[in-house]
């Protein structure tokens, strides 16, 4: 269905309901969507697991929707930063649940996800804690783990430039897993620096197209 | 009931005023091509051809073909303001992962429940073909049929279960035809209107119960 | 390892082996790699298996390369055209192979190749005659059937611009197989209609990245 | 056997030397990431960044940072000429997809057939993280690992197995340390060459056949 363009932020996040899956893009500063994250700290939604490469940095973004207690989960590959001391305390306090992916394995598993692919096997991680208790089958000589999509109820991404048909550039290394995310969830918002008109963006070079994409705000 | 049985243009008409505004859409090779030709500009109707492309436009104009942009029919095409272009394995993970809100594809039977037959006769001496067909019936939010209602031969296409090999289980939604239009679902064939025949006559010749 | 610039189309193919599987761009015409095809032929290999959406048309490019007997195999979703004569012909004698394939598992198997994937369970064609004898499973109340990855020997493919650096951009629809292809073959040789300086393509619109490209040859 | 034992940086020289010309290289975070200072611009080497890019340049100057182009370590870097961005599962398909040439780690442990420890030391209070460690450990073609011989408490980091929780199986092809290079394999460790000891001091120091 067609993008929209709501006034704000919070307008962008006001029905992400409780107990949702979101996946949030970027890696490390580049490619995170700030606002989004900050107009759904403001929104409510509570009991939600988040998916992101990393379980918040310091006391903003992520961290700081971790430290009002709305989160009941993290997916992620990285969670110990140097300064990710709201997630280390809450896990220590047994208050937040950990599902660690190798960060090949979120990336496909939410590609999986976006693509209709019900499982599929993986060489990454064979014999080691994260494959223990997965089903593992030898293909041609080569041992794999079976890993299943993770779906979002929620993508929240940071691109660079949104047209009016919701197509999405992004700038560098900012890339990351905006594009995959946007395949993988229901509902997916990207904070775009600037929104350009139909036309103005090369359709050689769209990188996620406005198919994948319900809303845009521009922060 | 309306007075006449629908020309293939009347079909097509009848999908198109159907497919809900703004809509992502494939339309299968053949007669469904044909539903482009009713969808206003305004409706905001995006194409996608499987062979990687969002925003597709009308058939180039003669003397204007450009090679490199062809539809799934490899006829030359244009292309729309804020189109996209796209890899195969893109292409297709779009419409698998359930992205597309319509496909239109042609028949050779659909079951009561949805089923659809359209990629292979199995006359023995055929040569299988199957393209796109089996992945557009499953990756489609709502996979839409049209088709005649009857064979040349006066067997009904709309039947109780395919015998012809199958393309996909409980996959089609609805089904337009010169005769009639259903909703096709777990329940069975809902007749929604009929056309130049009445719903007696018609659940008669087809031999099926219509709920 | 660095791409090369062969001086010609004969040199670019010239140690491709007799039993070869081979993976070939194009979806009819666009993004055909005619020069090269035509190259193989030459060259002579035999006893070849060939992927690609369909199985040569009229009497020249895939269709003379089966035509010479030089395909023991062909995978393909969508071999039966209006020209598609020398296939049908040898399909009929019982002279050549078919691996019948929708085209969305083509692609998806070709990028398993490419990717490291061992498997996966996809949705497309369940319960139908190209399923059977195929190891299935519900996941989540749907059903899937296992396929596994194509890989070639080689792949020979079409894109438009390359940069000394193998980078890759292709034009319009023709784009459709090259970039998986150039993911999933051992040697990929692509033919191109120009070749500029690096730093002529802009890093954001790069297709397929050098990494993934041995020969390259204008056309 | 040279003189005395290998600094970081010489150990990062000697893995540059080994990296063939032209070769698609990941430089995990940490010691690894001075390998590229030991790359000259003429090897054609190409660096690629599991966050999404090939042809990384050096870190960016203080004040020219650009937080839109990062390493995996989070750090501002440059780009340079024949560069290509994609996004997280391409780059990741490509690296487990085994279309890059060499990887170097850094490890806890290392086995003589080629385990590799390097994403978590087991200890019961610490918060596991493993990054792109698994993938890159069987991504490759080859997987360089550099590392100190022996932990701090003098126990040797080159081990028969792992005690540690493990990142990988047998994916360590050559072992770069203070004290010698190995190639390591499903026979076992092959020493290379010493640095500061013998070969039979080294055997012993390690408790290993070394073959």
């Amino acid at each position: 269905m067609k993008v929209r363009f709501p006034e704000s932020a919070d307008e962008a996040v006001a029905d992400v309901a409780d107990g949702s899956t979101v996946l949030v893009g970027g890696f490390g500063p580049a490619g995170m969507p700030y606002a989004l994250i900050d107009a759904l700290i403001r929104q409510g939604a509570t009991d939600l697991t988040i998916v992101n490469n990393n379980a918040g940095n310091a006391d903003t973004g992520l961290a700081a929707l971790l430290a009002e207690g709305r989160v009941r989960k993290v997916i992620c590959s990285f969670p110990r930063q140097h300064d990710s001391w709201v997630f280390d305390g809450l896990y220590r306090e047994g208050r937040i649940e950990l599902e660690l992916v190798p960060q090949g394995n979120l990336a496909e598993r939410m590609r999986a996800a976006g693509a209709g692919i019900g499982a599929f096997f993986c060489p990454t991680g064979v014999g080691t804690p994260l494959a223990e208790g997965k089903e593992t089958r030898e293909i041609d000589g080569r041992t794999y783990v079976l890993e299943y999509p993770i779906h979002g109820d929620v993508a929240l991404i940071g691109a660079h430039r949104a047209d009016r048909a919701g197509n999405l550039v992004y700038r560098k290394t900012a890339r990351n897993f905006g594009p995959v995310m946007a395949t993988a969830a229901d509902l997916v918002v990207a904070e775009v620096r600037e929104v350009v008109e139909i036309g103005a963006i090369d359709p050689e070079v769209v990188v996620t197209p406005g198919i994948f994409v319900d809303r845009v705000v521009v922060s | 009931m309306s007075g006449s049985a629908r020309t293939v243009d009347e079909i097509a008409a009848a999908v198109a005023a159907d497919i809900p505004e703004g809509s992502f859409v494939n339309l299968g090779i053949g007669q469904p091509t044909k539903v482009a030709e009713h969808l206003t500009a305004d409706s905001g109707v995006v194409l996608h051809t499987e062979n990687g492309m969002l925003g597709m436009g009308p058939l180039a104009a003669k003397g204007h073909e450009d090679w490199d942009l062809t539809n799934a029919g490899k006829q030359a095409v244009t292309e729309l303001p804020g189109a996209a272009y796209f890899h195969h394995a893109d292409s297709f993970a779009m419409m698998r992962g359930g992205h597309l809100d319509v496909c239109v594809l042609g028949a050779f039977q659909v079951s009561v429940t949805g089923d659809l037959a359209n990629w292979h006769t199995g006359a023995p001496d055929a040569i299988p073909a199957v393209g796109g067909a089996m992945d557009l019936a499953i990756g489609a939010k709502q996979v839409f049929v049209m088709m005649t209602l009857f064979a040349k031969d006066g067997s009904p296409k709309l039947v109780t279960e395919c015998t012809y090999p199958l393309t996909g289980l409980a996959c089609v939604t609805r089904l337009y035809t010169d005769l009639a239009t259903f909703d096709l679902g777990p329940r069975g064939a809902h007749l929604v209107e009929t056309f130049g025949t009445t719903p007696a006559e018609l659940a008669e010749r087809l031999g099926l119960d219509l709920v």
